[in-house]
């Protein structure tokens, strides 16, 4: 049909295409990020950093080293200080069981120390416990959906 | 000791929730939303997956499709997930929170349609699987800008007239959202809507425009 | 579903939303757990109501059509 | 409380049995007396009612629930001054029950209906730029707010038409015979209402009926502000005419192209919101 398409027409087509769909989100992105980079110079960065990343590159352990005393008091930041009081311990977040055993026992460490990624070490040293509960479901989610569509039958 | 700064938005706070820096707060808003997601959440798990009608064109034959109850079983299991991630993403009281809860949501709902063997909704799937990795960039960045240029992230502080967010990272929140929940593109959503089992495609829809709402509270009021 | 049940719970909904509305206005309840309690049951006041009054009193099948 | 949901649900059905109505004489015809609606409801409620076999029956029961449960609390924010984004979400849930209506039955058509409603879901937009500029003007989201401000300043009618206009779009989109009512045109059969008979489709109708009074009376308590309940009833007929009369003579849009138009209006709005925040710094 190619007589008299008004525009409205056409861009309905286009849009009604699944295949056009990445394309379109593309392009709102690049127009967002090109009006952003517009304003980026009336952006300024905020220094007294609540997540502060002032590393010590002498140090051995480069990377995670905040300071503080070994299995002691770290001096971390945080938005709530009292809804943490265990930041910067390497105890700082344990689940309720696990917090009692460390208390009778020597036998506990942190809840999370096992997950892979440097993402979830940055946010437990960042005080944000919940986040990293998140986190892990994502790529459990993940996980979940690609082993069912390995293992499915067909 | 917590006093939700925009009562004029989303209402008073009427209960507060603290997970160290994070504190997810239930206003009116927040509640209301919680309480739909929990309604159809709860539906999903009870109620059992339609028998879909297909006509046979040009006769009067009709067939009912089968249930395969392996699939119905992990479209519920990513149902509910679904479901829990946006439980969480209407109650956070943190940006970063909020946007992991997102994208939690756009891979559960690529979760409740991936397994259907339909090569429609395939398709839909994986364009909606493209955008939604592509919108975690716009997302995550969103709340990158809000922790450099504000130094925090928690709603409560950014909420507050003195804490000045840029433009840009609400733009940016906003489009990840819409990348996440496909809020206005619904022409991938529309094939994947094909899919068996009603009360878990629903899931994909209540997630999405639920998701849509919260950052238009959170937009808003920051 | 029996005529007498639908009955019985379109009746307790109705009662309750009534109940609400004139406790509120009594003073007796804040208005929002009023008005909560108003949109929880009139819903099923609605809709059993309904399922009594169109329900049949006698012990007849209900006719499967379609499908 | 309840007393008021009952009269919010008359005077509802009244509004679509005048709503055909002037569609009908709009178009030359008698059309049917104004009560039809009522009558129709009524008569839905004596019809025999079971659950298809082969719908998801929770899920099926339970949409005509959520409908008129959503917007029954949606006539109590309104008239408690609540959030006017708590509004703006019934609206967008309504999505939820128009999707959950069509895929529980079933039923091809109704799935042809849900999946309409997928795609028409852009009609939303247009609310949320409404909500924006009502912000941008108001400062506030609290309904009580807003009429507040409209004792002081004047009815937003005047001072923010853009966004009455997009209002009216939305209202539009949610009549029934209208330009965008997509989801329940007639070649799919009554779309995502097909397999929703009898008592459940009284209910719906009850759901419906309330939707269109808290959406006119929104309308008029948004742009011109807080009125005695006779007047407030007047104009809300006013609104519904004027919406019946677009109703009469457009013809419906094809699906895609409803998207078209109400994603130009709100673009256009967008603009209209960035130059507004210019103009008021």
């Amino acid at each position: 049909m190619k007589t008299n398409r008004s525009i409205i027409t056409r861009m309905s087509a286009t849009i009604s295409k699944v295949e056009n769909l990445t394309g379109l989100y593309a392009l709102l992105v690049v127009v967002v990020i090109v009006l952003g980079l517009v304003t980026l110079p009336s952006i300024t960065y905020y220094d007294d950093q609540l997540y502060e990343k002032t590393l010590n590159p002498a140090s051995t352990l480069h990377p995670y080293d905040r300071g503080g005393v070994p299995f002691g008091t770290t001096p971390v930041k945080s938005q709530y200080p009292e809804n943490s009081p265990y930041a910067g311990y390497v105890t700082t977040y344990l689940t309720p069981f696990s917090q009692w055993l460390a208390d009778t026992t020597h036998h506990m460490g942190t809840t999370i120390v096992a997950h892979p990624g440097g993402i979830i070490d940055e946010i437990l040293y960042n005080t944000r416990g919940f986040d990293t509960v998140v986190e892990t479901s994502i790529l459990f989610v993940a996980f979940g959906i690609a082993s069912y569509l390995f293992r499915r039958e067909t | 000791m917590f006093n939700l700064p925009t009562t004029n938005i989303g209402g008073q706070e009427l209960f507060v929730l603290e997970f160290g820096d994070i504190v997810a707060y239930f206003s009116p808003y927040t509640t209301a939303l919680f309480v739909f997601a929990l309604i159809f959440t709860a539906l999903a798990i009870v109620s059992r997956p339609e028998k879909q009608m297909d006509i046979a064109f040009g006769g009067d034959a009709y067939y009912a499709k089968v249930v395969d109850p392996e699939l119905m079983r992990f479209q519920r299991f990513m149902a509910i997930a679904c479901g829990l991630a946006t439980l969480g993403a209407m109650v956070t009281g943190d940006v970063f929170n909020f946007t992991l809860f997102a994208s939690l949501v756009g891979i559960t709902n690529i979760g409740i349609v991936a397994a259907y063997r339909n090569r429609h909704v395939l398709n839909a799937a994986f364009q909606y699987g493209i955008v939604a990795m592509l919108a975690t960039v716009p997302l995550f960045g969103g709340a990158a800008i809000v922790v450099a240029s504000t130094g925090t992230l928690s709603m409560w502080e950014l909420f507050t007239g003195a804490v000045a967010v840029p433009l840009i990272a609400k733009a940016f929140l906003v489009l990840g959202v819409m990348g996440e929940g496909m809020a206005p593109f619904y022409v991938a959503k529309a094939e994947i809507t094909r899919a068996q089992g009603a009360p878990f495609i629903l899931m994909v829809h209540v997630s999405s425009l639920l998701l849509f709402l919260r950052v238009a509270e959170i937009v808003i009021s920051m | 579903m029996k005529k007498q049940t639908a009955l019985i719970a379109g009746l307790a909904a109705g009662g309750i939303g009534v109940a609400a509305g004139i406790l509120a206005a009594a003073g007796y309840l804040p208005v929002w757990a009023a008005e909560i309690l108003a949109v929880v049951t009139f819903p099923a006041f609605v809709i059993f109501i309904a399922l009594w009054w169109n329900a049949k009193s006698g012990e007849e099948d209900i006719p499967f059509i379609g499908y | 409380m309840i007393e008021y949901l009952l009269f919010a649900t008359f005077i509802g059905l009244l509004f679509h049995g005048i709503h055909r109505k002037v569609i009908a004489r709009v178009q030359g015809r008698p059309g049917p007396p104004i009560w039809q609606e009522i009558l129709h409801t009524l008569k839905f409620s004596f019809k025999e009612t079971w659950i298809p076999k082969t719908a998801s029956q929770t899920l099926f029961v339970a949409v005509v629930f959520v409908a008129i449960g959503i917007w029954s609390g949606a006539l109590f924010i309104l008239l408690s001054g609540g959030s006017l984004l708590l509004l703006f979400a019934v609206y967008l849930l309504h999505k939820i029950v128009e999707h959950g209506m069509g895929l529980s039955s079933g039923s091809p058509y109704g799935k042809f209906g849900a999946i309409r409603s997928v795609i028409s879901a852009a009609s939303e937009l247009p609310l949320l730029a409404t909500v924006a500029v009502i912000y941008l003007f108001t400062g506030s989201l609290s309904i009580a707010d807003i009429a507040a401000y409209q004792q002081v300043h004047g009815p937003l009618l005047i001072l923010a038409f853009p966004a009455a206009a997009a209002m009216y779009l939305v209202i539009l989109s949610k009549m029934h015979y209208g330009p965008f009512s997509i989801i329940e045109a007639k070649e799919i059969v009554s779309g995502n209402m097909t397999e929703h008979f009898g008592v459940w489709r009284a209910g719906l109708e009850v759901g419906f009926a309330l939707k269109t009074y808290v959406l006119l009376y929104a309308f008029v308590l948004l742009f011109i502000g807080p009125l005695p309940l006779g007047l407030a009833l007047l104009l809300m007929l006013l609104v519904l005419i004027s919406l019946s009369f677009v109703c009469a003579v457009t013809p419906m849009l094809s699906p895609y192209d409803t998207v078209t138009i109400q994603s130009l209006v709100t673009g256009a709005l967008v603009i209209y919101i960035i130059v507004l925040g210019v103009v008021m710094g």
